[in-house]
């Protein structure tokens, strides 16, 4: 049996896209044990919706099995999913949720896996004083819904008060920029949050301030950031967007072109279209052993996981 | 060779056509259904949106200025249509009156871009910058992020047929007579006169101030178009949208064979430059090139593409 | 438009201007314009550069906003806002810089902004073709090969842009016309057509503002005559109630005498110090010569036959495809103006806004661009630089304000002034003059013959392009007469006189 | 008066009155932000801005629509290739330095070849040029650059050098020196504005146009190539977009830094002042506690107020 899957990545400007095709490549291959072939078709480029749409319309001339994508946008895809459907294709979004009937998602919940950290952030501070955020792109939908886990976390904690929020553009460069300016603006501050992609420029902000000791923020899961956190001692917590969620589409797009079919209570989310992985969180407790499990990798590897196939199983009748 | 440059002159489209026609060809190649109807009804639909940013483009540089807030436009114009069919519920009034919002709103734009340029006598370059940044930011006002659908007769009709024809090849059609309409007008001879040489045009008597806001909004109106077109195509709002089309746009226009100095060129030639660029990522699509090259392909082609044009069409 | 068989200068005024004032920045540009000229008439407006002919002209157009002073169209006061209200009451300038679009044809410059349309409002190209053709009609058998109606302007040559100018004024059917130095680049039969078409427009009732630096001229068409000096109208008269010494002394305030001395001949057997041999290439063909150290060698004949070809070859600006140019018994490869200059050679041209002028920088910067590069400076100390710049400008009478004010502060005449003592400031031993006085006033013109004299009897060898013939007779050693590129005579001598130099002009081997 | 009048429309003052009031604002809606130690912090994000727009003026001084949209590219370049270098030892640093200035000259004298000999308008040259470059480095990278900065050559960027100030602040001053002295001391500084104010009248002197504009491309590149070095020393790392959000700064740096986009005027210090105006506007911003989009339109509106200061074309009618 074989099969051929589009594969459509829209921002090619990070490591971590690097790793998730990376991964999906992997699990593509690895289908070849189990005597399916798995061929895929990657477009990767710097684009916008405009261009994932002719990806996705050049996947559908070319007669693919199925389409996973990296969406650019969680709305515009509705028409050309519906197209690409009624060819008879499979659509997978993963990372960001798509609001598309047609199409499922395979990925974390981000507003979950801001959830995650802020509570940390909160735990840490006992639940007491001043924050701030660094976010991502304005209006990009992944930022708006960590941006919505993070503020419901905050404001559930009367003790927290959020000075201010900026952005900054998944940029490690302004995310230290944007940190200098706000540590030299508000004195006061015990907490930032600070999404990945940042978080590393944050903390050599905080550190040039010489407030390591009094600031504790949320960090990245790149292994370069967790050798620094364990060598600095950093207060950190970071919660963990693996890369490895596009091969866990993969393997559960192969399992749904092998004909199986989804039980009935795996979908949950927004749109009712989503399969919701699991989120490990990064603390100071469990530093060590994450950092063994990335031995041996170069410095740009994210902390990863992925559905095996037997996990993704798990989602079918 | 110089008799070929003699007889190229004022008509560089040749050259982009030629372009056009070789991509074609390779793309053709490459994937043998090209030519059925869906295929190229589906690639027109991708190329469109640039296509016709491009044309809009083209008036602007004809006059010796630049608009680098065509992709902004398109995002405000998209949140506002949107919106404004939200707003209103959905019927097909509702639907025209959002078009007609967007259009007016694509309008608005070119016109303050126009009377910051042509009557303040800002620099365009980064005035169009500047003018993007606060048209991104009220798109982000009126829609803080993705969503909205529009009603399903919306996109049902641009993914469709009117009239057994589809229509975004009505759109393509429209566009060819929209350019041949304005290369009609004397408009076009006087905006072509201020982009070539600015003071001898208004030393005649042209109301240069007038002229180049009217190329303004033309750029403003055509990025409507392209807008809607897009909302037809994503059948939603997206703040974000079209941020690469402002360079993609120039692009479309050099490959076309305007001259960015103003004065010289032709819409015509940057509804081919813009098919051109949509036919180059068709061709690197399927040419089955690893996901870290494509990239590079791409640019080296464009590059390629458009040194190719400059050179043909040099004097 | 009725046709008046006699051309009795109506008493009707057509334009009344008094006591116009204009400032650029520091610079006063006219102090007190005055100018009143009658229907049917042709009115001359002398005086030297800079003295604020041009402005008073744009000011009356509607292109330049008045600081002060009355101006009255047609008898009505009027208050322009853009030259689009002077058009729409009858007033056509001809601009000195020329306005036309380089990018579009002949005839879309004709009628710019006036063409003709259809029911619809579309452009009627047709009849805008065959009205473009009716007009150029006129000029076609003085105005040289490629010229027509679909014609890019830019590729036109700079007399035929100047009959395009005169055709799109005319297009225009105005009652009153400025010709500001509209046959500057013209030669004597284009100039003499033109004359005709003024005549014929002046017993239509036309008022005519015609501007030039040509006495002759101005002698030959003027009924009356105003002088500027300074920024200020200094007389009116009739042209038949004055001689050219009283205009010339109203126009410099001095009697300006550049009359030729006696140059002593060449010494015969003497080495040459650039020799030209069968270089061709582009428009030239064959052509050979030779100039001695201190000889003023001129070039002559009808506007565009390769005289400024082979000055800008010998420069290096378009090389010669073949042929051979020693210097000093050297042979030397001009590829780039660089090699000419470290040749020793030096180019001044008559299109100094083109060609020579560094629009926004200093006096300094215009003057420095050439030694730096013939010296083969890599350092600048301006201090080091300035008093032989300063003494280079002086010599050429040279008014300025200090060597960093701007160029454009400038008159053209006395930009042209910095332009040469850019070359003087390199001690050039062969000087190119490509049409050098070109819009200079009469002044000027007496203190630069001055200088090429000096010049040549310290042993600069000069090559000597001019469009009036009266300046190669009063300068030049031996003149060549050049048609279709080629050399057709030589003149030196006995027939170094007008008569021999306009028959070779026209083709008669002399 | 007259004198007052020139001295208030000095582009080099306005800037420098920009820069006061930006101050002034920044202190008012957040105090604490026009203290000393921020200030430095704000001087060194500038210098990296300022280098990369050096190089910016260079080409846009020389004219014919000089403008250089590769430069992004190039400081990702730079910063990848240093990083690679370096591989966090120190003693690589001056290799490092050399590896990324040189291959970003040469990638710039290739776009002004684009420029000079094939005549490709400098916009569409250099904006063609950086797709190539963007596309090599996911190439080379696969969009996961490896390497990183050298701990000295963070130090050097990040931490106080002598009188609390880091040494990238002394390189950019070096840097500024050295532009004046180009400009304004030698043969090439005053070809460059030669070239920048009638190209044909340049050549007429004997200027080699050609070569000089070529050039001009190249060190605008090298300038990249050393601002993306300090940017590696900056962030400690790179990412293949780095360079991105420097493209259209170095260009609004240059503008109200008073050198006009036609070409021949202006000078550095000017773009210096720009610079710093420019990164104290965003840095202000950054503070302020308003949402994204009302942040937007100040920055846009700022903009636009400050190209009434110097942004504006000549009159047609005068
Ligand atoms: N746009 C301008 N800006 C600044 N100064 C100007 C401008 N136009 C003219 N001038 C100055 O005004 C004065 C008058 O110039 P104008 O062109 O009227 O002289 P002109 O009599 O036409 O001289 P010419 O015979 O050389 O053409 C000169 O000193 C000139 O430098
Ligand atoms: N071989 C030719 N073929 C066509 N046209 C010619 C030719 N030779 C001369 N001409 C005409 O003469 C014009 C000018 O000729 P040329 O350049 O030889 O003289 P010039 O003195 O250098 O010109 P200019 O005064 O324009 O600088 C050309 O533009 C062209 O119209
Ligand atoms: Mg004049
Ligand atoms: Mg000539």
């Amino acid at each position: 049996q074989s099969y051929t899957i589009g594969l459509s990545n829209g921002f090619v400007g990070s490591e971590w896209r690097t790793q998730m095709i990376d991964e999906a490549q992997a699990a593509a291959d690895a289908w070849a044990e189990r005597g399916i072939e798995v061929e895929l078709v990657i477009q990767s480029a710097d684009t916008d919706v405009q261009g994932q749409i002719g990806h996705i319309r050049n996947f559908i001339n070319q007669g693919v099995d199925a389409i996973i994508i990296n969406p650019n946008s969680p709305t515009a895809f509705d028409p050309v999913f519906a197209q690409a459907a009624e060819a008879g294709i499979l659509v997978i979004a993963t990372d960001a949720e798509v609001s598309s009937p047609d199409a499922i998602y395979v990925g974390i919940d981000q507003t979950d896996w801001a959830r995650k950290s802020a509570q940390w952030l909160v735990d840490e501070m006992g639940g007491e004083g001043n924050v701030v955020a660094i976010n991502g792109v304005a209006g990009n939908p992944a930022n708006e819904m960590r941006v919505a886990g993070y503020r419901e976390v905050f404001e559930a904690n009367p003790g927290i008060t959020l000075l201010t929020e900026t952005n900054a553009n998944w940029d490690q460069a302004q995310g230290q920029q944007a940190m200098q300016n706000l540590l030299a603006t508000y004195p006061d501050i015990d907490g930032v949050w600070v999404q990945d992609g940042m978080a590393a420029g944050a903390f050599r902000a905080i550190e040039a301030a010489g407030k390591t000791a009094d600031i504790a923020a949320t960090g990245e899961i790149r292994k370069d950031f967790l050798d620094v956190w364990a060598s600095d001692g950093l207060t950190s917590g970071a919660s963990v967007n693996p890369p490895g969620v596009m091969a866990s589409a993969l393997n559960v797009a192969v399992l749904r072109l092998e004909g199986r079919e989804f039980k009935d209570d795996v979908f949950g989310g927004v749109y009712g279209n989503a399969i919701y992985l699991p989120i490990p969180l990064v603390t100071a407790d469990n530093l060590e052993e994450t950092r063994a499990g990335a031995e041996g990798q170069p410095g740009y590897y994210s902390v990863s996981t992925s559905l095996t196939v037997e996990e993704a199983e798990e989602f079918f009748q | 060779m110089s008799a070929l440059r003699d007889s190229l002159r004022g008509r560089v489209w040749l050259v982009t056509l030629a372009a056009l026609v070789t991509l074609f060809l390779v793309n053709l190649a490459l994937q043998p259904n090209l030519l059925t109807p869906n295929v190229l009804k589906s690639n027109l639909t991708v190329f469109l949106p640039l296509v016709l940013v491009a044309i809009g483009q083209t008036y602007v540089i004809l006059g010796g200025d630049i608009d680098l807030s065509v992709g902004s436009i398109v995002a405000l114009v998209n949140v506002v249509t949107v919106s404004v069919i939200a707003m209103t519920g959905g019927e097909t009034g509702g639907i025209l009156l959002g078009i007609a919002a967007g259009i007016l709103t694509g309008l608005a734009c070119g016109l303050f871009n126009g009377v910051l340029i042509a009557i303040l006598r800002f620099q365009p370059i980064v005035t169009t910058f500047a003018t993007g940044i606060i048209f991104g930011g009220l798109a982000l006002r009126v829609l803080p992020t993705a969503g909205l659908p529009v009603p399903a007769g919306y996109w049902r009709t641009y993914a469709g047929n009117v009239l057994g024809i589809p229509t975004v090849l009505w759109i393509f059609v429209f566009a060819l007579l929209a350019i041949a309409f304005i290369a009609r007008r004397p408009f076009l001879t006087h905006l072509m006169a201020t982009g070539g040489l600015r003071t001898a045009a208004f030393q005649t008597g042209l109301r240069v101030g007038p002229i180049r806001i009217g190329a303004y909004m033309l750029s403003g109106l055509f990025s409507a178009f392209a807008a809607l077109c897009l909302t037809g195509e994503t059948a939603s709002g997206d703040p974000l949208m079209g941020r690469l089309l402002a360079l993609s746009s120039i692009s479309a226009v050099v490959l076309g064979g305007t001259a960015l100095a103003g004065g010289r060129g032709s819409a015509f030639g940057s509804l081919l430059g813009a098919l051109v660029i949509g036919m180059i990522s068709n061709v690197i699509f399927f040419a089955a090139i690893p996901f870290e090259y494509q990239t590079l392909t791409t640019g080296l082609i464009t590059l390629l593409a458009l040194a190719g044009g400059v050179l043909v069409s040099r004097r | 438009m009725t046709q008046t068989p006699s051309a009795e200068p109506s008493p009707a005024r057509a334009l009344h201007a008094q006591g116009v004032t204009k400032r650029f920045g520091a610079i006063t540009a006219l102090s007190s314009g005055r100018i009143s000229v009658g229907k049917g008439e042709i009115h001359a407006l002398l005086g030297a550069n800079g003295c604020g002919k041009s402005t008073l002209c744009k000011i009356i157009a509607g292109t330049v906003s008045r600081d002060g002073g009355t101006l009255e169209i047609d008898g009505r006061p009027a208050d322009l806002k853009s030259p689009r209200e002077a058009e729409a009451l009858g007033v056509a300038l001809f601009y000195q810089e020329l306005s036309l679009v380089p990018q579009l044809s002949v005839a879309d410059n004709i009628f710019l902004g006036h063409e003709p349309r259809n029911a619809a409002g579309f452009v009627d190209r047709r009849r805008l073709i065959a009205d473009t053709e009716v007009l150029i009609a006129r000029f076609s058998a003085v105005a040289g090969s490629g010229f027509a109606a679909g014609t890019n302007v830019s590729r036109l040559s700079p007399d035929q842009r100047q009959i395009v100018e005169i055709l799109k004024v005319l297009a225009r059917n105005p009652s009153i016309i400025i010709f500001d130095e509209a046959t500057a680049a013209l030669d004597k039969r284009q100039v003499d057509l033109f004359f005709s078409i003024l005549r014929t427009l002046k017993a239509e009732g036309v008022a005519i503002i015609f501007i030039s630096h040509r006495m002759d001229e101005v002698f030959e068409i003027a009924d009356r005559i105003t002088v500027m000096r300074n920024g200020e109208t200094v007389a009116e008269y009739g042209a038949g109630e004055v001689d050219r010494d009283t205009v010339v002394h109203d126009m410099v305030g001095k009697l300006a005498d550049h009359q030729r001395e006696a140059r002593p001949p060449r010494p015969a057997g003497e080495t040459p110090r650039l020799v030209v041999s069968s270089v061709s290439g582009g428009r030239l063909r064959d052509v050979s010569f030779s100039v001695a150290p201190g000889e003023i060698l001129g070039l002559g004949g009808l506007q565009g036959q390769g005289q400024s070809a082979i000055l800008q070859g010998l420069f290096g600006a378009e090389p010669f495809a073949r042929g051979e140019v020693s210097v000093d018994g050297r042979p030397v490869r001009l590829r780039r103006p660089a090699d000419a200059i470290r040749a020793g050679l030096a180019y001044v041209s008559g299109d100094r806004g083109r060609d020579a002028a560094l629009h926004g920088r200093s006096i300094f910067e215009n003057i420095a661009a050439a030694t730096l590069v013939s010296e083969r400076r890599r350092f600048v100390w301006p201090s080091a630089l300035k008093p032989r710049f300063e003494k280079a400008a002086a010599g050429l009478n040279t008014k300025y304000a200090g060597m960093e004010a701007p160029i454009g502060s400038l008159s053209g005449g006395n930009q042209q002034k910095i332009f040469i003592a850019r070359w003087l400031a390199t001690d050039a031993s062969i000087l190119l003059l490509d049409d050098p006085t070109k819009g200079i006033d009469l002044g000027a013109k007496g203190d630069f013959f001055e200088l090429a004299r000096d010049l040549a009897a310290k042993g600069t060898s000069i090559v000597f392009y001019a469009s009036e013939d009266a300046e190669l007779l009063g300068l030049c050693d031996r003149i060549l007469v050049f048609n279709s590129g080629a050399v057709t005579a030589e003149l030196s001598g006995d027939t170094r006189d007008a008569f021999h130099l306009t028959r070779a002009a026209y083709g008669e081997t002399a | 008066m007259h004198r007052a009048r020139t001295i208030l429309t000095d582009p080099l003052v306005l800037a420098a009155l920009s820069i006061l009031v930006l101050l002034g604002l920044g202190e008012a809606v957040s105090p604490g932000f026009a203290r000393g130690d921020q200030i430095v912090r704000l001087l060194t994000v500038s210098a990296i801005l300022g280098i990369v727009a050096a190089g910016q003026s260079l080409v846009v001084i020389g004219g014919r629509e000089g403008i250089d949209l590769s430069v992004g590219a190039l400081i990702s370049l730079g910063a990848l290739l240093a990083g690679n270098v370096m591989s966090g030892q120190d003693g690589n640093i001056l290799p490092a330095i050399l590896v990324a200035g040189g291959v970003t000259f040469a990638i710039g004298i290739v776009s002004g070849l684009g420029v000079t000999v094939l005549r490709i308008p400098p916009l569409v040259m250099t904006l063609g040029m950086a797709g190539v470059v963007q596309g090599a480095l996911i190439a080379m990278s696969r969009g996961t650059p490896s390497g990183n900065a050298a701990p000295t050559l963070m130090a050097f960027v990040n931490r106080p050098l002598v009188f609390g100030l880091p040494g990238i602040l002394f390189v950019w001053a070096l840097i500024a020196l050295a532009m004046w002295f180009l400009l304004r001391r030698t043969t090439l500084g005053y070809a460059i504005y030669a070239m920048g104010s009638n190209e044909r009248a340049a050549e007429f002197t004997g200027l080699p146009t050609r070569r000089l504009r070529t050039l001009l491309y190249g060190l605008s590149g090298m300038f990249a190539g050393i601002a993306g070095v300090c940017v590696i020393g900056y962030t400690g790392n790179s990412f293949i977009s780095v360079g991105d959000q420097y493209v259209l700064p170095s260009i609004i740096a240059v503008v109200i830094g008073g050198i006009s986009l036609a070409g021949g005027t202006g000078n550095y210090f000017g773009v210096v002042l720009g610079a710093i105006a420019l990164t104290i506007l965003q840095s202000v911003l950054t503070t302020l506690q308003l949402e994204f989009w009302g942040r937007q339109l100040i920055f846009g509106a700022v903009l636009l107020a400050l190209m009434l200061l110097y942004g504006r074309t000549r009159q047609l009618r005068v």
